[in-house]
């Protein structure tokens, strides 16, 4: 090999691994910046689901208030969506889900449950993005966050049943059950190839037993109306 | 130097040779190690087999009427004592290797002996007899003329068998709420917990796989305990109605009499 | 080695591995045939179970007419059965029945229940091959697979108790309480290893328990006839 | 290279390794010297927790006394630790905190429940470390382990609720409910970066629910007093 | 409503007393089921020893003189004939289940029936025979006079006891060169090659356990090219003094010989 | 919850989750075709580098016209690259590269052996991107992909030295020295934070000793020019 | 319990929690900012560590100038030394040693192999020490960390022996081979209970002999003098 | 359960675990005893083998001398043998190998090393048993790891084959190379399980090959007589 072909070979070399070593430096300090931008709407979401969790212990009269409180917290979090938002390079969302994807099911958690509680309904994806300043820009509220979202909304509603009946609130449980009956029943037409949604899917049916025997042991002491042909 | 260099034909050959010889005698050893070994496995999944089926055995009868309960205590003696017998098969192997309380082979029978001293165990203390000790069972497995062992039952064993047993006296305790006995799963709570409670006092260096063990004991007290909590509250609400709980005790009662009868 | 040895060397490779990879991808494509013969199958289980569940929202008068559907539904099935047991070749079920198992499992716990209600019998295994039309072929429901789908079953019927309860029928419970204590009394009888099975075994007591918890409350509340002696 | 080089170059490669080896070996052996100081003090902490174990099965009226005899068990380790302070170099506690570390949220979490019983409060980490009486030498009481002894305490309280129902205690599981749910929120608030404290962290939520479930019971069967709206 | 609510004893019973009868044939097929499964994991386990016991045989007189060698390959096929006779076996027990292609228990024969594989493929290739193929060994397992399969020999057991094949044959080629052998590892490295490259052809769905395996097979493989290289460094190395080569080759063969002799 | 009320409810419930659930089995169904429509490309990769197998056992004298073998098998694979591309939605390339990118870094193994053997040089990631024809589509060829694949190319290197020489080759191995050399250096100044790259980086540093210990062997029996100061 | 009551307990357990929580943040806090000091102190080892590496590829009569730079650029760590040395609270260096120590570990590399190609001697302790300018601070050099740099420069040296060969340097083997000796007879006196460095060393000895198969290899080939009574 | 029957219950539980946590004590206790007292042979052996380490640098012609050191060093655990012997319960030896077994085969190692020097034989089991002193009492020397121990020498002697011709020793090699194929053929008389002694063994091939290559290496440069016909 002559010192030529040598010193070929190694530019050859150099520059091939330089321009991708560039590239994968580039994207891993992006990865970076973006995990830190997601950091407070942690906090947020943290802050919205701990004032959620008030609703176990205060009487029935202050749910709705909660709830609104809530949604007023969850707003707060637009701006920090938009900033992420704009960090995300056209077209790969997907690239960066890893790192917001689970932030996202919190805030569907916190949304969905405080939405059940002001308007007796299962919030749609849309009206989250919405709520989130999210619909246009390059953030995706995927479906397998959705539902996994709402199934986490759902695993908190036995305790709530069972933190009703504690206040003597019996109507309550009954709305639950219902809602989280109608939940249950759309799920099972799914068929599931999804493991990680699957294994969480079963756990919903462990709630809908939950939230059942909190209306069965009402109606044991006759403390509900009796059930109409619901 | 040539002859130094490579030692005459005879002198190596006698060096090869001799080794040769050596190395066959070992060759000798390490095979009927191997099938001793073999042998002592198999005789422990043996005993492994009949022991569980004789906790079914137990758990089959031990909720039925007194009657029908005490006969099934009389059939489980006769299962264990046949798995005495295979006991006794493991000491005639270990004997042929001189090796009389099983030090050697111990990793290979120990699976066995642990799931024989669950099933013991369980027998023991369904007989009324408390918590069965080490020199008990070290007994049961010595010859019942000599008082000789057939092997060794470590103190490990024993620990780890009986940790086995909090598993089994769970079951019997759930199943004996089915049955409207109310003293069953308290008495067995009481036992559970001063077991594990002498279990926690052991140093976690002393016997390494117990911590484990404890945590699956701890699963089965708790299981207990929702179970002992489950009859006050039943017991809270009958408390007016006395007669309810005497007839709903009586009606499984009748049903245990009526598998009696059949 | 001569240069004949070397290639008589090398073709009895070639020939020895074409064999064995042929039969592989033979037996491989097979396996994908029939399971994706058995994914209709699982839509008609799931739509079963998804039936029998309305069950617990109904009132006991509709609970016949919603078995003879489900079994209705069973029935549809027997074509498929037929396709499936005309894939497997003679004396293999055991080979693919890690592939069919499970299916036949959700069949069981969705037959035995309806036949259950229908029937207060537990259904024996001849029966459900005959519903199935699984009897001639070559399509074995071993043991194993009848004893996990019962206990199925078994799993579903506390629920089934609480919710008559809440539905006002307090009958029902009784009858599911006898039922699930004769199941019980004989699984008791077997011998189990530590598998599947037995795990779930263990799992039974507490459906027991659940069970005639829910008869003793009814009981406590005078909500029953005072039960006989038997 | 000469024979003169050849033995300087060995002389210093044996001073320069016998020297770090020296240390290297001093280390070690203080190791194994403070981790045989710690013998004793698990020994301590096993008594203690042996003794609050009798908490679930006594009555209420003898708590108070099984705690102060705790705390009295505690007090006996205050001169093993003085031992151990003087056995680590000033300065050095860090090195040395994987092998105290352990004791220490063993302790926390004795003192923590006798503490609790007794005053209803949770016990603050001076409180502790000057029990212990390490609150001047080298030993530290970190945040860290502090916090996963409180969890280690948390973990036993809905065990203790369930008992304290079988022994026909119902206003103890409302105290710990409340305490439960006091410690939960204040938990929730943290933004836990740390693994292995956000793991047990999760498990609060798990004993929250389980003591809301007691109350839940005693509330339906009118055990206690209507809740008031703390 | 009694009536109805608690249907009368004589139903129950009936109801109940049917339940047991089923149950109780449940219970006699399970326990035999367990019974066959462990019979068959011990024949499974001695099929395995055998097989062992005659790959080392194998690597005994493999590299040996041709006089030797064609001994130790006559006493190999007595020996592989006497773990046949356990496939007899292990057939018996799988037609009392009627499962005479032996598929409900396959999982528990597999373990041996790949290492007979392993040693049988071994022996073939030291008869100068090359791959042993999938019918060969399915030959050798069915009854010699009906042709029926002793139980079904899966692709699956062939690639798997094929691929453990290869770590014999490095073994084999190592040792071959200590015997001044330069024709064996190169012609072992020429057929570990094409049966390493027909396996990375396999689309790794189509038999999972095999990945795994085939990183075993690239590093036997690449023991066996550096065995190659050394042999051609040493190869250059002695161009010019070929009687060099000629002398330690007939020194390893002297060694040889005087085994024989003995 | 009046009757209509009751209605609304479930009918939000099923409109939400309907429209959730049929995007989630539509990516589902995409994901399959996906992987199906790769696997085809797993074939050809598989066939490239059975090819170049062949390079470890057949004289040098053949290694060229083996790589342009190699090279035009590879060019077979464009038309399922289009086909793979066009069922990527658009922007949407990282949601599945997961099952993309492995096939993709085989790819970049073959290619880059066969060129470095051609013309003794690395081969940049947009060189690759044509081969494939994967430069305009939804494909991307990230630097993780090609590193990656650099990677394994080079693990092969020690193995064909060794075996060059086996074939009496004595100037391949110096060849592949120095460019594993040269790709050493180059990887040595990235600093990695990404897991799975340092672990298969730190091979590489085994991967040079092994090639180096080739020329020594070589200059130690005087097989090749003595080196010069490249 | 009285409200009064429940509002000390909840206040207890607020302010024993919060204190709690926030020092454990401030620690979270300081790891990450001494792990973010480290980072550029990492870049300098790996640019002196990669600046060694071309001892393997250029002639002898380079060696000298190329230690002289390697530690030149070790020098040029000083100041970033100081900064990291400043965020250490007083006696807490062993609480963020596991973020110190790997770097460390690289300098200790870098500069004995730079050290010993200079001067042919084991650089002590206290010389690295100074040469990083860690002598006053809050920075430890434990003897481990020491030790295992120490083992990975010996790691190195069979390569460069090799190497040297490879570029006709027949006197540095020998050097090397004497070097690694009285390493390893030194470090064999070592009763090692410390597992993570008796893995390390057990790769000494393997070192040994590779040096000594290259002394062999010359020797053999009289290209060497004959050895000395060293 | 009658008081009388609680208390007893209770009494058996007490005194059956006492009995068995006092064994279990006893035993660790003398388990740690054992440990201590083979702590100090451990040294021995130590020093043994560090002796043997000088066979590879010092002349051949100082190699009887060094081997009676070592066995007059191994002599002197002849007490610590006698002592761990006594400590021994009858029978028990297997009960304590798993603390015994590696330190004799560290014995068995330097032993069987010297022997081969000074007498060109491979000690048998009896003669390393009476040099130890260990005939009599409860220490057995098992085949296992007597083959182990052997195995350990063999593994030494490819490298002291190497420096004796460094040292110019060039008969040495000769002996070696044939003591060692002597060795080779004996173990493949063994019909090993696939434990520790497989492992070990398969390692022998190797050590064959190297010191043969050291006797072709010989040959080709005529540093040795040429090989006779044995
Ligand atoms: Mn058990
Ligand atoms: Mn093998």
């Amino acid at each position: 090999m002559s010192i030529t072909a040598v010193k070929d070979q190694r530019r050859s070399v150099e520059e091939a691994l330089t321009q991708a070593i560039t590239s994968l430096e580039a994207e891993q300090s992006l990865k970076k910046t973006i995990r830190e931008a997601v950091d407070p709407l942690d906090d947020v979401a943290r802050s919205a689901l701990s004032e959620l969790n008030l609703l176990h212990s205060i009487p029935s009269s202050g749910h709705a208030a909660l709830c609104e409180k809530c949604l007023a917290t969850v707003a707060t979090s637009k701006s920090h969506w938009t900033t992420v938002a704009s960090l995300i390079p056209k077209g790969e969302f997907y690239r960066y889900q890893f790192a917001i994807g689970p932030t996202l099911r919190s805030f569907v958690t916190a949304i969905a449950m405080a939405h059940f509680l002001l308007k007796d309904e299962l919030i749609p994806v849309f009206a989250i993005s919405s709520l989130l300043g999210i619909g246009e820009g390059e953030i995706i509220l995927s479906a397998e966050d959705y539902l996994q979202g709402v199934i986490g909304m759902v695993n908190e509603l036995p305790r709530l049943s069972i933190n009703a009946v504690t206040t003597q609130n019996f109507f309550l449980p009954i709305k639950i059950s219902a809602f989280v009956n109608d939940i249950f029943a759309s799920y099972s037409l799914l068929n599931l190839r999804n493991d990680a949604l699957r294994r969480r899917f079963d756990s919903l049916k462990y709630d809908v037993k939950r939230c059942e025997d909190v209306v069965y042991d009402l109606t044991l002491r006759g403390l509900t109306p009796a059930p109409t042909s619901a | 130097m040539v002859e130094v260099a490579s030692p005459s034909p005879i002198v190596t050959m006698s060096r090869k040779d001799h080794l040769s010889r050596t190395f066959e005698a070992y060759r000798a050893e390490i095979d009927s190690d191997n099938e001793r070994r073999e042998r002592l496995i198999i005789l422990s999944r043996s005993i492994t087999q009949l022991s569980k089926k004789l906790i079914f055995h137990l758990h089959r009868g031990a909720t039925s009427s007194p009657g029908a309960r005490a006969k099934m205590l009389n059939d489980a003696r006769t299962k264990e004592r046949e798995i005495r017998e295979q006991f006794r098969k493991v000491n005639e192997v270990l004997r042929e290797d001189g090796d009389d309380q099983g030090w050697r082979w111990h990793r290979q029978v120990s699976p066995g002996l642990e799931e024989y001293i669950e099933s013991l165990s369980f027998l023991h203390y369904l007989e009324g007899k408390g918590l069965i000790t080490l020199s008990d069972v070290q007994a049961a497995l010595s010859d019942q003329e000599t008082g000789d062992p057939w092997l060794v039952v470590t103190p490990e064993d024993y620990v780890l068998g009986i940790s086995d047993l909090t598993g089994e006296l769970m079951r019997y305790a759930t199943n004996a709420l089915s049955t409207g006995d109310h003293e069953t799963p308290l008495s067995v709570c009481r036992f559970v917990r001063d077991v594990k409670a002498k279990f926690d006092r052991i140093p976690p260096f002393l016997i390494k796989p117990l911590a484990k063990k404890q945590e699956e004991t701890t699963r089965s007290l708790e299981k207990i305990e929702r179970v002992c909590y489950a009859l006050r509250l039943r017991l809270l609400e009958f408390a007016d109605r006395p007669e309810i709980l005497r007839q709903m005790a009586k009606r499984a009662l009748d049903e245990a009499d009526r598998e009696e009868i059949d």
